[in-house]
């Protein structure tokens, strides 16, 4: 498993074509970082909404 | 094993917690793997240059996307046939995961498009039948969430998602069809010799991406129990762990 | 074929283990009760006890959450055509066009039941409700009041053996609600079944009556 | 006191008689309100000719993107027309008797959605011709534009239909709608417009034609259950 570039440089470059690369593999990192952190701010709503309930259903 | 036991919310609540970790941790294995394979061992292509590698996520993210349509409609299936309600949340679960894939297939094919063929929106077959996919999966999304009763919302969406379904292979055919009517010789993906890392590559790449939407839709599919079952006693000690 | 009661075979509404929710909270739970040839069953509780839910369940409009009806001693999910056909349901909505005549409404009515109706048959409900010389005008003219009785004539020329009506003396006068309740002694005198949910009190002359309370 | 004659008599619940019920009331309350026949291809008129007025009236401009624009106008016209379907029958109750009707739901969907179709599709399928002249249509073309909509506005009620149906009752309305019937469009207008269009370029229109009758059949098959099944979830 040789590795094809020559050098980090021409990796980043890839020859010629590093935009529109990076932005296709950034977009898919973006989108998994922006997905994950949605389901840990929903969760977190949830389990607030919960707590909410208990205590409401604790007063009366 | 007790086929029903894991359909009660409560249980399948505790069971999703516990796996979710290790499909998300075999999903980075699997990408880190396959990102290896694609960007750093596989050789450029001598026609259209480095730019080919986004096929390494543009393939494997169109094939998820469709895929999960598929799973979610299985599920809708199993709602409306057995009215269980774990069925219908985790359709609702895989729907934004799904979506997601069908963008990212979009964004990926216009950047791809690009350098090869001058323009971001080329109106090939498959694209174009990305683009309607993701109009089912929006449609899905909007009509689950229609609803103030969510039941309501289940069954109307899985509905829609049957009748999707049904639809998809009709809707690519047609694209196809007219695809070819107007732009002659279809301006296909598949110029590239495939090398053998290429497609080693892809199928990694693939895989890491299943395991990914399945630790995604276990983490919704979580929450998504949560909210419905709030009222529940199981839901008030669990609520605390 | 609807079970008639001169075919020997009882006519008889059974529901057992009811449940039904509204959202994450829970209505009603563990719900059994019958209704047999001549019996009228009154459905009472506070308003959003789940009256209106707990009817729907039965005609098979709404899913419950458990519990099975059965008509005739066969769920109503196994065979729902045949308890369709033996059943008359009046619910909030009045289920009228504004556009056609009260005749039209009542044809129309009629026909979707099953039980097409003569001219003649449809002029002499009305009459018989006191809308006969307003059976031409659209229902759109008509008062609440008079759009109920359409419901009435309604039900007297409806074959149906087992009604299931909610809250069916809303909207009526003295003179609305005594022809009600003369139409519920015709019912339960040939052995219809009633399941009615109303806070007035009602006091037909012929068949049986219970009550169904709901906390 | 009231005869009621009608104690003894059998019920009967048919295909035919819940067919012949909702073709029989729609079109007779249609007939009391026109108004939305009319509106439906006044929108359709509407559409074809703001065209020209965007893209400029060379007749060779004009011809070539003719056939696309009448269908893409005529698919939005037949969608318009869809809340028109449920909407006032879920609202006055009468969706809850039909659903509780002895007549089986494939019975008076079908028919529902045949009276429908006599209301948009048919008068849009009808206009067409003289819309096609604006555009500068030869004779055969509009001859094949006006089969290909007779055959794909009734599957596009057939599928807004079950589209109609799942969205009574749902926030959000046309624009849902919309999002729910469009995409589900796209074969039907891929079919119907090729046909025309391979008409005024010389090609065969028969393929095109051959398989938008292909889809008729399936959603005609298909359809009217899931509507159906569609008015049962709604009226739950």
């Amino acid at each position: 498993m040789t590795i094809w570039w020559s050098s980090w440089a021409d990796f980043w470059a890839m020859g010629g074509h590093a935009f529109f690369v990076w932005m296709s593999y950034g977009a898919l990192l973006v989108a998994v970082v922006v997905e994950v952190v949605l389901l840990q701010a929903r969760r977190k709503r949830a389990l607030a909404a919960i707590e909410e309930e208990r205590e409401l259903e604790a007063e009366n | 094993m007790n086929w029903f036991y894991f359909s009660s919310p409560s249980t399948f609540y505790t069971l999703a917690g516990r796996l979710a970790p290790w499909f998300f941790i075999l999903a980075a294995a699997l990408a880190a793997w396959g990102l290896y394979l694609g960007l750093l061992v596989a050789p450029t292509d001598a026609q259209q240059g480095a730019v080919y590698r986004v096929i390494f996520i543009h393939v494997p993210t169109a094939w998820m996307s469709m895929f999960l349509y598929f799973v979610m409609a299985c599920y809708c299936g199993l709602t409306l046939v057995f009215n269980t309600r774990l069925s219908a949340m985790m359709a609702r679960a895989i729907a934004p995961t799904g979506a997601m894939f069908t963008f990212i297939a979009l964004w990926t094919g216009a950047f791809w498009g690009r350098p090869t063929w001058g323009t971001y929106w080329v109106w090939d077959a498959r694209l174009t039948s990305e683009l309607v996919l993701l109009f089912l999966y929006s449609g899905y999304i909007a009509l689950s969430n229609a609803f103030e009763d969510p039941r309501r919302g289940d069954r109307a969406a899985a509905l829609l998602a049957l009748i999707g379904v049904v639809n998809l292979p009709i809707i690519y055919f047609s694209v196809q069809w007219w695809n070819t009517l107007h732009q002659g010789s279809s301006v296909s993906f598949k110029g590239t010799s495939m090398h053998v890392t290429m497609l080693t590559g892809m199928l990694v790449m693939s895989a890491a991406a299943w395991m990914y939407a399945i630790g995604a839709t276990l983490v919704r599919v979580r929450s998504v129990i949560l909210e419905r079952e709030r009222r529940a006693q199981w839901v008030r000690d669990a609520g605390a762990a | 074929m609807t079970g008639k009661h001169r075919s020997g075979e009882p006519d008889v509404l059974q529901v057992r283990d009811l449940a039904c929710r509204r959202g994450p909270a829970l209505l009603f739970s563990k719900l059994d009760f019958e209704v047999a040839g001549g019996e009228l069953l009154c459905v009472r509780g506070p308003n959003g006890c789940g009256k209106t839910t707990l009817l729907r369940c039965v005609t098979g409009l709404t899913r419950p959450d458990e519990g099975i009806v059965s008509w005739h001693g066969e769920s109503s999910r196994v065979d729902p055509e045949r308890m369709r056909a033996a059943m008359a349901y009046a619910g909030h909505l009045p289920g009228l066009k504004d556009d056609l005549s009260a005749e039209e409404n009542l044809e129309f009515s009629l026909r979707l039941r099953g039980a097409p109706t003569t001219a003649e048959q449809r002029r002499d409900a009305l009459a018989a409700v006191g809308l006969d010389k307003r059976r031409r005008l659209p229902a759109r003219r008509l008062s609440a009041g008079q759009r109920r009785r359409i419901g009435l004539a309604r039900l007297a020329l409806d074959p149906a053996d087992l009604w299931v009506l909610d809250e069916p003396l809303t909207a009526l006068d003295d003179a609305g609600q005594a022809l009600f309740v003369e139409l519920l002694d015709r019912h339960l005198a040939r052995a219809g079944l009633a399941l009615v949910a109303t806070h007035h009190r009602l006091a037909p002359t012929s068949g049986v009556v219970r009550e169904l309370r709901l906390a | 006191m009231i005869a009621n004659a009608q104690a003894g008599t059998p019920v009967a619940g048919s295909f035919a008689g819940g067919f012949s019920w909702a073709m029989a009331r729609d079109l007779r309350l249609a007939w009391r309100h026109p108004d939305e026949a009319v509106l439906t291809v006044a929108f359709f008129a509407l559409v074809a000719s703001l065209f020209p007025l965007g893209i400029g009236a060379e007749p060779q401009l004009l011809t070539r993107i003719g056939p696309g624009v009448i269908w893409v106008g005529a698919l939005l016209a037949a969608f318009l027309a869809l809340p028109g379907l449920f909407a006032a029958d879920y609202a006055d109750g009468s969706l809850e008797q039909m659903t509780l009707s002895p007549h089986p739901a494939l019975g008076w969907a079908a028919g529902k959605i045949a009276a429908h179709w006599i209301v948009s599709g048919l008068p849009l399928t009808l206009l067409s011709p003289l819309i096609g002249l604006q555009y500068g249509l030869a004779p055969d073309t509009l001859a094949v534009q006006a089969l290909s909509l007779a055959i794909g506005t009734p599957v596009l009620s057939l599928l807004g239909g079950a589209c109609a149906a799942l969205a009574l009752g749902a926030r959000g309305g046309g624009m849902l709608l919309a999002l729910l019937a469009l995409p589900l469009f796209v074969p039907v207008l891929i079919f119907g417009a090729g046909a025309s269009e391979a008409q005024a370029t010389g090609l065969s229109a028969t393929p095109h034609l051959s398989l938008l009758g292909a889809a008729l059949i399936a959603a005609l098959v298909g359809l009217p259950a899931a509507i159906g099944m569609a008015v049962r979830i709604a009226v739950d």
